[in-house]
């Protein structure tokens, strides 16, 4: 486990770089602040409204989708009024078409994106801010890259704190295999925050069980075949040593109970997002625990906030920062709770206000 | 007689008929502002393809660029705090001694630079998860600027990435031209065994197509990472084949010998045009790949000039 | 029964077939000859099918034919042995032989393997050849893949009721005598069943075989000649349309050669098993001609001296130095010039033009710290233009689109403009009509005159005995017999062969 | 004589050597790796990735290569689950014709990228480069983001039952492994192939029809890509656009490392499955044996750059691409 180790080592080292970053990032932006006013334009009224997202194959990004439809539709638009971008995992091409839709629309624009990649988000928000445009982002961002900086077109920025309820879920996998025994963790794409951080909520609660130990973790990509695999060769390496799974995310642990099936073996599970499927198997029991970041709302509220900063509904600059950094909401759903969540949440889907921007929100981003 | 001379032009006359179709759409497309920054954005794609266009030119493939970029974004990220500007040639230099390894592998082993490449290309994407700590990393803003601000700044409304392009195109163009070894490329492209035979060392030729190759990656990422002000072991990803896509369209086939340094700039450029051209169009989200594929297939049956090769494999 | 009248065949740019009226009869063996660009491998591919005719008519027993592609000359009984190696190496032999008419060993999808086996070795019976019909091709010398070829036409014979038409496109060409004399043999024998056409550079084989023989010059046939009455000189002088001049090897230009220096000495050099034991010494101004049959060794021997090959056995000096790496850059440094025999895979580089196949071997004369003087380089290859008269319109010409006389006029002048003053050459008259012949026997004498070595595999016999000063018979990679070669004290064909075989 | 034999025969058993190389290696360093259940591991998750690589094993033989498998197989994969479920969602219904209609997609998907190829003479890498496109967006368009999940039990039987403890769809990819050998040893289309990769102008000149013969070798693959797609719905459960992703390079190393040449005319289906297997062996055995994620792709690649090495016969090699 010393790679783990080494992991915990170069986090705390960059945490100490991030500081240093903070505090020489206002010179930078200062510098921006310049041009600042001279971009500045009055308030459009019909604005282009775009997301920009990874992929239409995830189920999560689905959910943001029908998000910001829902909430064009309730501009009295069709939904096609929405535009997307889709990256497809590629930085260059979110940033390019980013531009591109800039050029479009003559900065006339509130773009709601997720960058892909946090350092993407910089030259992103950079290009927006300098054509006029307005952007609220969500997951992806650098530590150093505040809302705050760049007046009122930098809206706003979304994240969801994944350490607590990935804890969460990790004490009900715990808790389930009695405190004692072996369990694995399978992740996201490495270098990815969520996956980063939900590794840290497993490893947050294994503290409080000495008798567990975490046997292993390896990077599943968010992927369901891969994720498939490395569950079988853990198998292999482990057998019956293994209690318990602890998955980054729902479609990660498709693959770990489809490899689980393949063996005739049933062990406790736990994963996080709360796609409607994985939902469905928490009310069966074939899951533990997820946990529901409400993406619907997410990506509807993201393209609002967005959209009524740039046609001057409300004036960012003139908002708390708590208004700007915020947590999404995140739920937890375990067994007891998924069927009446599922009558909520998914076999009807609420009608939100959209210019209810904080609402739901788990308030303001706490940098460590 | 006429269409024959027309051959050797279609990849440029296909880039216009493009730019053409796209600005009657919108005519905002054309404006000049738009077109330049168009450009400047492509630009690390483009050097990642110009790369390509040395290891597709003497008929081999380099699928392990993506991974090196990724990771010369890490090793610009964490080199910078430490060697300033000498990070930059950390970079250089690791791209091309990975590149150098492709072509040893592929020339020496005789393993084929499909599989050599992404081998390699698995030994990069492990360096870069090992030296990010599998997470994405960002660079001191101000160090950036001090050491790197040249390479991303603004000079007469021209972004400065195009300027980092137009001198990389300028001295492949030479080196493809004017030198014993772009001469060499072309020999051991167009008929390797009497390259051979004229005494030409062409595994020593193939080792730098990949080593050159290599480094253009490398050049890439470090682009790349300093445009983002920082690095991660999968933030190239989607590079690759949109740079095997662009030398294809500019009309370097596989075969070897045929195209090359020039191909490769319109082939990129008609890349980022049929790019953007979905958002002017406003192709439905889920049709975009589709129709990139049927404009894709379009794009290279103009493009490619079909008798300078014998059989089509 | 099998007859062209009055065929057109035109090419953008070129009148490729003028007239052409040509025919020929049950069990005829018509010979058709002429230079390189005379129209002879279009007629061929007209009559196979692999081209249409523009104007004119083909009628077999009569009645008009029009074939599309090959497969339907080949229902008409028209089947065609190829110059270049046209078996695909990595089938059987009998996959070759029944390549393309498989269904008849299918059964419910399935194929006979034991059927086609059993079919597959009686063709080859036909052909004499005693092989098991599952080897794999590549295994197979040259003159057995030769034989395989014309037992494939021959399956024709099973195939087509009516007559067959078998074309013989340059059969000869790699083969020995004794093996040509074995395929005319059977030739000899199949007329009962099929007619030939029998195309072939070598005049003197031609009249050997043949019936009739239409020689063909511009692309129109220019003369008939029955066999009986043919002299090797008239057909020769029809062809070309100008005198062949008697003194064809330009023997009286052989002058003695330096026999105090020496360019490179071997001694007991060896890759077995290709060859073994191998000494000789070569001298400004000699031409060293190693005589053997095909897999005799001779070919890499030269590939060795060129530094292509790495001897296991013995020594190799150049100029007095001895040679440790053998690399073909260390080669073209000792001044070691190669003329291969796949000239279009490993002379020239097609894609280049003429002045960047000119200076591949020396760029480092032709640039400064890696950067290319074109100038200098056209101008080099203008002057070798005009010396070597190289039919191209510039020096900007794809190498790739000369005519092959014109391409071996290139390789030579990349290695002679470079310096080289070891010369080999490896069949450099192969495949080159007379006039482009004469023009390399003519720079063979001028190079060996300006003091230059010479180890030269030759086209024929004739023509090693023609120019060389020193004979080296080769027989399974060992030396057998060397012969000088004085003018007026020249050994005969006789001689050579005696110890070859 | 007798030494070339054997030197030919090493060049012939090379791959298999490298396979239990590697199988003993992985064995000695966790003997847990040594297991039937382990095995079984390695041929559910190698099953799917067989089919595809003996697909473009036929291709490659041609000489040619093809990279629409990811698009393929998502097509295919897609068109299955939609029509399985609106057919009745069991295999006990008439939802079974969800079956042959796969192969049909994937024949039809495999023509057309061959159409592509031939007809508009494109090199097949570029051709089905850009169709490997046009088939993961059109299931994407097809499905529209969604996953379709397959859950009928006769059908999730592929994984879920066993018979001498390897699951059903390990026995079905050796019965395909079968019907692949049969069309490359004993059908005139097979022995094409061959002829085609050996010497393709040749083999015009013989009367052969080439551009049939591709025609008819990218839709076999098609045909293969739907096997493949088929196998790993049933492994996962779920049909969806990322179905055949990553699919691409695996499938195509398999087949190099099984000692099949890229230049074409050499190797076969038998060489794929050794290549298949010796993948899937390194990929299973690095978890197995407790590397890191990080390092893994660094090792595949190592290893695979080995047992290309040691499975090439460099003799018959003069340079490679």
């Amino acid at each position: 486990m010393s790679f783990i180790k080494k992991f915990i080592e170069r986090e705390t080292l960059n945490r100490r770089n991030f500081l240093l970053a903070s505090a020489y990032g206002m010179g930078g932006v200062a510098a921006l602040g310049a041009f600042g006013p001279g971009v500045a334009r009055a308030a459009y009224s019909d604005p282009t409204i775009a997301w920009s997202y990874r992929n239409r194959t995830n189920p999560y990004w689905n959910e943001i989708v029908s998000g910001g439809e829902a909430f064009v539709e309730s501009l009295g638009k069709s939904k096609d009024a929405l535009t997307h971008l889709i990256n497809e995992g590629s930085s260059e091409k979110s940033l390019a078409d980013v531009k591109a839709l800039l050029a479009k629309t003559n900065g006339e624009l509130a773009l709601a994106i997720d960058t892909n990649d946090a350092p993407n988000c910089r030259p992103i928000v950079e290009a927006v801010a300098g054509a006029g445009g307005y952007v609220s982002t969500i997951w992806n961002k650098t530590d150093d890259l505040h809302p705050w900086d760049f007046g009122d077109n930098y809206v706003s920025h979304m994240t969801w704190s994944d350490e607590g309820p990935a804890e969460q879920t990790a004490r009900i996998l715990l808790d389930a295999i009695g405190g004692k025994g072996g369990i694995v963790h399978l992740g996201g794409i490495a270098s990815n925050n969520p996956a980063i951080e939900r590794l840290n909520g497993l490893k947050n609660a294994l503290k409080d069980y000495p008798d567990v130990e975490l046997l292993d973790a390896q990077p599943a990509d968010w992927d369901t075949q891969k994720a498939n695999q490395i569950m079988s060769s853990f198998l292999t390496r482990y057998g019956d040593e293994i209690k318990g799974v602890h998955c980054a995310n729902d479609t990660i642990g498709y693959g770990v109970l489809e490899a689980l099936r393949a063996e005739g073996m049933s062990i406790p599970i736990v994963t996080y997002d709360g796609n409607p499927q994985a939902v469905e198997l928490v009310a069966k029991g074939e899951i533990l625990a997820t946990v529901f970041t409400n993406p619907h709302w997410g990506g509807g509220i993201t393209a609002s906030l967005a959209y009524h900063a740039a046609t001057g509904a409300f004036k960012p600059s003139e908002e708390p920062h708590e208004h700007r950094e915020f947590y999404g909401p995140t739920i937890l759903i375990t067994p007891d709770d998924a069927v009446e969540f599922k009558k909520n949440y998914i076999e009807s889907v609420p009608t939100y206000d959209w210019t209810d921007f904080w609402g739901p929100a788990g308030g303001q981003i706490m940098y460590k | 007689m006429s269409f024959e001379r027309i051959k050797t032009h279609l990849p440029w006359i296909t880039l216009v008929l493009l730019v053409a179709i796209v600005g009657m759409a919108d005519a905002n497309f054309l404006r000049p502002h738009n077109l330049i920054n168009m450009a400047a954005d492509i630009v690390p794609l483009f050097i990642m393809a110009l790369g390509m266009t040395f290891a597709i030119y003497i008929g081999g493939i380099d699928l392990s660029a993506q991974s090196v970029a990724n990771m010369t974004t890490v090793i610009a990220t964490v080199a910078l705090p430490v060697f300033g500007v000498g990070a930059a040639l950390i970079c250089v230099v690791a791209g091309l001694g990975l590149g150098a390894l492709s072509g040893f592998v592929t020339t020496r082993l005789l393993v084929p630079s499909f599989v050599s490449t992404l081998a390699v290309g698995g030994i990069a994407y492990s360096a870069g998860q090992y030296l990010s700590g599998q997470r994405a990393l960002y660079m001191n803003a101000e160090m950036r600027d001090a050491s790197f601000g040249w390479m991303v700044g603004n000079s007469f409304g021209i972004p400065h990435e195009i300027f980092v392009g137009g001198v990389l195109v300028l001295a492949a163009v030479f080196l493809q031209n004017r030198t014993t070894f772009g001469r060499a490329l072309k020999a051991v492209g167009a008929g390797e065994p009497a390259a051979v035979a004229s005494g030409i060392n062409v595994a020593r030729v193939k080792i730098m197509a990949f080593a050159l190759s290599g480094m253009l990656a490398a050049i890439a990422g470090l682009l790349f990472s300093v445009k983002l002000s920082g690095g991660s072991p999968t933030i190239a990803n989607g590079f690759l084949l949109p740079a095997i896509v662009a030398v294809l369209v500019g009309g370097t086939p596989l075969t070897g010998g045929v195209g090359g340094v020039v191909n490769t700039l319109i082939g990129t450029l008609i890349v980022a045009v049929i790019r953007s051209s979905m958002l002017y169009f406003e192709i439905d989200a889920t049709q975009q790949q589709m129709v990139f594929g049927l404009v894709l297939i379009a794009a290279i049956a103009l493009t490619i000039d079909r008798s300078k090769m014998r059989i089509v494999k | 029964m099998y007859e062209l009248r009055k065929v057109e065949k035109k090419f953008p740019g070129v009148h490729a077939l003028k007239t052409v009226d040509f025919k020929i009869g049950r069990g005829e063996i018509v010979g058709l000859v002429g230079e390189n660009g005379a129209g002879k491998s279009t007629l061929m591919k007209v009559i196979f099918g692999a081209y249409q005719p523009d104007d004119g008519a083909i009628t077999i027993d009569g009645k008009t034919v029009r074939f599309q592609n090959p497969r339907q000359a080949m229902e008409h009984g028209i089947g065609m042995v190829f110059q270049e190696q046209s078996l695909i190496t990595n089938l059987t032999v009998m996959e070759n032989i029944f390549l393309g008419y498989e269904q008849q060993f299918v059964k419910m999808g399935v194929i006979n393997w034991k059927a086609m086996a059993s079919a597959a070795r009686m063709q080859l019976q036909k052909v004499k050849l005693d092989i098991d019909p599952a080897t794999v091709t590549s295994k197979l010398s040259f003159a057995q893949r030769q034989l395989v070829e014309l037992a494939k036409v021959l399956t024709l014979e099973e195939r087509i009721d009516g007559d067959l038409v078998i074309l013989l496109d340059e059969p000869t060409s790699v083969l020995s005598k004794e093996e040509v004399e074995l395929l005319f043999k059977l030739v000899r024998e199949l007329r009962s069943r099929a007619s030939f056409i029998f195309v072939s550079h070598r005049l003197d084989e031609v009249i050997d075989l043949s019936d009739r023989i239409y020689v063909m010059k511009d692309g129109a046939v220019v003369d008939v000649v029955e066999t009986d009455n043919a002299d090797v000189d008239a057909i020769q002088h029809k062809m070309v349309g100008r005198e062949v001049n008697k003194e064809y090897y330009r023997e009286q230009r052989q002058k003695p050669y330096q026999a105090d220096k020496t360019l490179v000495k071997a001694d007991g050099l060896g890759v077995p098993p290709r060859y073994s034991g191998l000494s000789f010494e070569l001298h400004p101004g000699e031409v060293l001609c190693l005589v053997g049959t095909e897999g005799s060794g001779r070919e890499a021997i030269l590939r060795t001296i060129f530094g292509l090959e790495t001897p296991t056995a013995g020594t190799l000096a150049i100029k007095g130095e001895q040679i440790r790496r053998f690399s073909a850059q260390a080669g073209v440094a000792h001044g070691v010039g190669y003329v291969p025999r796949e000239r279009k895979i490993e002379g020239i580089v097609g894609g280049l033009n003429v002045y960047e196949n000119m200076t591949l071997s020396q760029m480092g004369n032709y640039s400064r710290s890696g950067v290319l003087r074109i100038g200098e380089e056209k101008k080099l290859a203008r002057d070798w233009i005009s010396k070597l008269a190289i039919k191209t319109p510039s020096e900007h010409k794809d190498c790739g689109g000369l005519s092959g006389g014109n391409q071996q006029k290139v390789v030579l002048a990349k290695w002679r403009s470079g310096g080289s003053d070891i010369m080999l050459l490896d069949h450099p008259t192969r495949g080159l009509d007379i006039g482009a012949k004469e023009d390399v026997y003519e720079m063979i004498r001028d190079m060996s005159e300006a003091g230059v070595g010479i180890v030269l595999v030759a086209d024929t016999l004739e023509e090693a005995i023609g120019l060389s000063h020193t004979i080296i018979v080769l027989k399974d990679g060992e030396v057998q017999k060397r012969f000088d070669c004085t003018p007026g004290s020249k050994p005969s064909l006789y001689d050579l062969v005696h110890y070859m075989i | 004589m007798r030494s070339y034999l054997t030197r030919d025969a090493l060049v012939k058993w090379a791959p298999v050597i490298v396979l239990i190389v590697l199988v003993l290696f992985f064995a000695l360093m966790e003997p847990r790796f040594f297991s039937v259940r382990n095995f079984a591991r390695i041929g559910i998750s190698s099953a799917p990735a067989l089919m595809i690589a003996l697909g473009v094993t036929f291709i490659i033989i041609m000489g040619s290569i093809d990279l629409s498998m990811e698009g393929t197989v998502s097509v295919c994969a897609v068109a299955f689950a939609f029509a399985f479920i609106a057919m009745g969602g069991t295999l006990a219904s008439y939802a079974w014709l969800a079956l042959p209609l796969a192969l049909v997609v994937g024949a039809a998907v495999g023509l057309i990228n061959g159409l592509v190829h031939v007809k508009l003479r494109i090199p097949s890498f570029m051709a089905s480069l850009a169709m490997g496109f046009v088939g993961t967006g059109f299931a994407l368009l097809l499905t529209g983001g969604d996953r379709i999940r397959v859950e009928d039990e006769l059908f999730r039987s592929l994984l879920t039952v066993r018979f001498l403890n390897f699951p059903i769809m390990v026995y079905v990819a050796l019965g395909f492994l079968l019907i692949a050998w049969f069309i490359q040893s004993r059908t005139t289309l097979g022995r094409n192939f061959y002829a085609v990769g050996g010497g393709e102008e040749l083999a015009h000149s013989s009367g052969l029809n080439v551009n049939r013969v591709r025609l008819m070798g990218f839709t076999l693959a098609g045909m293969f890509y739907a096997v493949g797609a088929l196998l790993a719905v049933g492994r996962i459960g779920i049909a969806e656009t990322a179905t055949g992703n990553n699919f691409m390079f695996v499938s195509i190393t398999s087949v190099v490392v099984g000692g099949t040449a890229l230049w074409g005319g050499i190797g076969g289906v038998w060489n794929t499955l050794v290549g298949v297997l010796i993948v899937n062996v390194i990929n299973n055995g690095m978890v197995v044996i407790g590397l890191p994620g990080y390092v893994q792709d660094g090792v595949l690649g190592i290893l695979v750059i080995i047992a290309v090495v040691l499975s090439t016969d460099r003799k018959s090699v003069t340079f490679v691409k």
